[in-house]
């Protein structure tokens, strides 16, 4: 079985063979023979030519969080649809949401205003800590839902971001 | 000693002073809000009882609410912790009024402390000494010869000022009357108000701090300092004991400068003088906390000394049994907080579900922590997920065991800073010591994986999805391997009990 | 230091292992056989290899296929642990053959101390106390002269003896020819062979023993004594260092007595001297093991000297840094061995699928094992599943620790000595240090729950049945509390990372 | 809903009241309070009037281990019918197995040998332990199926006591 896994913008094809009696990988144009066992639910111990690792996995709905040497990965498994879509400029319109329940601090663009992708659209604080939301796309900011001082929910959208004109 | 103790806190710390209060012979008491029924702290001590909603402000900040729990608790004594209530002067003086012993200062000394201007004020009178400056605005004649006198780089700060305007770092006499032109013209434009002040600037400042521990029989002692100049948005991240920045003597100095300022304020139980130090081991003072420190398990590491043990002892009447000299210094403790938050967005918090956590222990190692697999992190409280500590007899094998623990940690369901640390602890500048508050923003580079092989990372995601497909295909229920290992012992071994 | 370091062993005693050389920044090689690939030493390993069925004779002991992985992975040093190959004189050999470090002493100490006739013969040679004896059978003439000499009380032994037989207590002069007479008949009718022998007998005996530690540079020191004398079936069960039984004076001539049988056999890495004590400190030579005992942590504890550390540093040349003089003792430590056993039927081991670990952990605690939820302990080992270690500034808080500690331990699945254990911390005698090797046998009331307030446990229990019917009823599969809370997540907090 | 459970050779009637707003148990005759919390799988966080308990739980088959205090409890939940039959005296046949791999050091008991309940009937080696394998019944040893020294696996039948005539 070969799958297509997308981590951050880069984008592997893995085959896993289990058909002979020693699992393989193929990776990067290597085969390589791995031996691996579930620790428990989330921990895989994996040996790969005597190389044992010891790997944190959890299924969150389509991506999977991988925990390898004290750093988290998202790593997504697409399919061949995913992929094409994947690979067009993320576009359309977006609604920037407050992550957690926070104070809405700063508004930094109008509606009307033109914003680059990354680019800063608002500041919120949570846990004592502001934060800076960023848009993803580039466009023009179509909406601005809250005030400056207000209290918002989580998943409260702050702003809308279009990149159609 | 109290019969019984009601902890008015939360989290790793409640569950710290727990264990501590269990150790003493006392039934210990917890408070918990909506959001925390689950959690370690209400497990742990022998009676709980709820006190509100999740928001401090409607649970663990009213004081009402705490002092009718330990009322109709029958707990003779309260340990609030660190947050909260600790550092209230109000709650303080309450728990006297109800005959509740408080287990911390005095009202008073926390009064006088909690107040900055206050605290400067006395500190300028025990002899501490503060940021050398102007004391208050200066005129634009006096302002050379102040900056004359307490020698160059000074740095010119708006009085009205804030946010980093109408501030000008002045490197040399020459440029002094420039610099000073311009900062009172951008004083005047930001804040209509042109009065500025001058200060030594501390250049590449390392925070240090003196762990104070007074009896209620005129016993005031230290033990020895904390280097906690690794920070990020001004809070500490990572703390050791003792500093590799300071020499016996300034060690010395400094302990008795804490010593005195503890004094002047009648202090006892646990306190911190917190200092701001250059790197030539010029330190000044900055404030005092009158209560336990989050990184207080360092010093506890180093010294044997248990510090929140010795904080109910005190409150209830012991006398410290021993003097200044009988203490010493014994390793090197480093302590990590791990965070949920994620260091490549600004280390933004990320709550969540702690879905899976696999924590490191082993020799020299101890994880003060509230977490398990399964329990979550709100956005009402702070993010700490556990104080990771170390001990070994040298500060470089402290910091390779601390690698090595950290790397043993796993957690899942939320992003952490367990990576980050890991790079701090590898870093070769870390290594050698030369720390100060600006390490972070300093290393950017440390912030993300970098240039690590994903391999192995995508080669346990491709068996995991794998795994679940194989499951499909044999049509099968996706079976846990936990279920299919139960179901076995059901088979075999089962019989046995 | 070595590179490549090969654990030859498995269990906690490898996980200890491997952390230790990982923090001296070598590469961590372990071996396994068909029942450990899912064992934390595996995972917690750099590299990992596979070497046979379960059976030891099959795996773990088979000299050739642990010299074999250490070739092919080019391991330069091996490190025995316990057990196993530790104390084989021919893997040592093989070892130094094959140009390999045996983490260790060389192989004629090993077999100088694993001939007990021979160790005696050394111990006799070197001026170290044995038990006052015959030293061989004796006639009838000479062995009222010789328990005289001795002095009473006395023990007659069959010298074909065994299992009890033949074996007489005399507490005084006038009960020795009838005890004589009833020994020699008795072990004439049970071995056919009326020899004795007469030695003096230990009453009360306290098990105490010395670490030692040398290095390759003729230092040769010890680090304290431990006192092990809570055992069942011969095997320690609770120690602790230092001994509350002996004085400073006996300590010093204990350790003294260790260092010179230790030379005598040109001794190098750790080693242990163990003595049988009486209850007026007068001590007599019992073994040496030449390799680290399972008990070791209680003196890292107390002295803050890693041993395991030090050994792979002796065995790679290093020189111990410090006289005897510098090493003091600092507080107190207790271990507890936590076993899948049932106290409730002499202690029958009691293998099984840990279905749920939930270990203590906080200030002071050292939790050295290798189990998980989920781990299986097989029939094949050991049954140990933990060492609990605790330190505490003297004997009175840590065994309060040791309580408390072992109190939050919760592992499901298989019978454990956790409550045992927890009964043994609060014996009013344990806790006065009237210890001695009888103790188990003399409290069999420690051994079953006894009158405790089972409410708690039936509640939770009908709770837990009603969870099921209450999930059934309403018509639903029966869903664990994980997954709702997982499912909770992915619809709020899940979309942050 | 009105449980049956066993411990030992005690039985105990308790009853579960969900359907108020605060559950109530019914032991002893107290009825009490409990607010209970799952805190994971197999812990359960009780507070019963102000005291706060956490037991470990887990269902193994018919039987419940609980975790408490550092002793395990098995628990049984019994039916009516199981009542009944617990309270005749245990009778019939019942194999003596070996409860794990293990070498059979001695058989202690010959064939028409009269055992009581409780009494051993043979000691079994494993883990370089001893262990004396007992007879739950009164009655006669009527098979002996293996021999001293013999190499066993777990729940192999060493013999065979029958309490009927």
């Amino acid at each position: 079985m070969t799958y297509t896994l997308k981590i951050k913008d880069k984008v592997f094809s893995i085959e896993v063979d289990r058909e002979k009696e020693q699992t393989f990988v193929k990776i990067n144009d290597k085969e390589i023979p791995v031996e691996f066992e579930k620790i428990d639910d989330n921990l895989y111990s994996i040996i790969l030519e005597g190389k044992s690792l010891t790997i944190g996995v959890l299924k969150d709905g389509k991506k999977l969080q991988v925990f390898m040497d004290g750093d988290l990965f998202i790593i997504e498994a697409i399919s061949e649809r995913d992929q094409r879509k994947s690979s067009q400029v993320l576009s359309g319109v977006q609604e920037i949401k407050s992550p957690m329940p926070s104070r809405v601090v700063k508004i930094l663009k109008d509606v009307g205003d033109e914003v680059t992708a990354d680019e800063g659209v608002a500041v919120v604080e949570a846990m004592k800590m502001e934060s800076e939301l960023k848009s993803p796309i580039e466009g023009k900011v179509t909406e601005v839902l809250v005030n400056e001082g207000d209290a918002v929910e989580a998943e409260t959208t702050l702003l809308i971001v279009s990149s159609e004109d | 000693m109290f019969k019984k103790i009601l902890i008015a806190n939360r989290g790793e710390i409640a569950v710290r002073i727990i264990r501590a209060c269990k150790e003493l012979g006392a039934v210990t008491i917890a408070v918990y809000s909506d959001a925390d029924r689950r959690s370690l702290h209400v497990a742990l001590a022998d009676e709980a009882y709820h006190i509100g909603p999740p928001a401090p402000a409607e649970s663990y900040l009213v004081i009402d609410k705490i002092i009718d729990v330990a009322k109709k608790s029958g707990a003779e004594a309260i340990h609030p912790g660190f947050g909260f209530l600790s550092e209230n002067e109000e709650f303080a003086k309450r728990c006297e009024k109800e005959g509740i012993v408080f287990i911390g200062p005095s009202a008073e000394a926390i009064r006088l402390m909690g107040d900055k201007i206050t605290a400067r004020k006395i500190a300028q009178k025990s002899k501490v000494p503060l940021v050398p400056g102007s004391d208050g605005a200066v005129t634009d004649v006096e302002a050379s010869g102040v900056a004359d006198k307490i020698g160059y780089p000074v740095m010119i700060k708006a009085s009205a000022g804030g946010g980093g305007k109408g501030m000008r770092l002045v490197r040399d006499k020459e440029e002094f009357e420039s610099s000073l032109r311009m900062a009172k013209s951008e004083a005047r434009s930001s804040f209509g108000d042109d009065s500025v002040f001058v200060e030594r600037f501390v250049e590449q400042p390392r925070h240090v701090e003196i762990q104070i521990i007074a009896d209620t029989h005129g016993n005031t002692l230290h033990l020895f300092e904390r280097e906690c100049s690794i920070q990020r948005r001004h809070q500490k991240v990572i703390e050791e004991a003792p500093s590799s920045a300071i020499s016996a003597k300034t060690r010395k100095k400094m302990g008795e400068v804490a010593v005195r300022i503890a004094k002047a304020v009648n202090y006892s139980g646990a306190g911190t003088v917190e200092f701001i130090m250059d790197q030539k081991e010029n330190f000044y003072f900055l404030e005092m906390n009158t209560r336990v420190q989050v990184e207080h398990p360092v010093t506890e590491m180093i010294t044997g000394f248990d510090i929140v043990k010795w904080m109910v002892r005190i409150a209830d009447g012991e006398k410290l049994p021993f003097k200044q000299k009988d203490l010493e210094i014994n390793g090197w403790a480093v302590e990590c907080r791990v965070y949920a938050e994620d260091p490549e967005t600004n280390f933004m918090p990320s709550p969540g579900l702690l879905q899976y956590v696999k924590a490191p222990s082993g020799p020299g190692i101890r994880d003060d922590s509230s977490i398990y697999s399964g329990c979550e992190i709100t956005s009402y409280y702070d993010p700490m997920l556990s104080k990771l500590v170390v001990w070994a007899d040298s500060r470089e094998a402290a910091i390779d065991k601390m690698a090595s623990a950290l790397r043993e940690y796993v957690v899942l369901g939320v992003k952490t800073n367990i990576g980050f640390l890991i790079r701090v602890m590898n870093n070769e500048e870390f290594r050698q010591g030369k720390l100060d508050t600006g390490f972070i923003e300093r290393h950017p580079e440390l912030l993300t994986p970098g240039e690590v092989d994903i391999e192995p990372a995508l080669i346990a995601a491709a068996l995991a999805v794998d795994d679940v497909e194989e499951t499909t295909e044999t049509e099968k229920a996706p079976q846990s391997n936990w279920k299919l290992l139960a179901r076995k012992a059901s088979l075999s071994g089962g019989s046995l009990i």
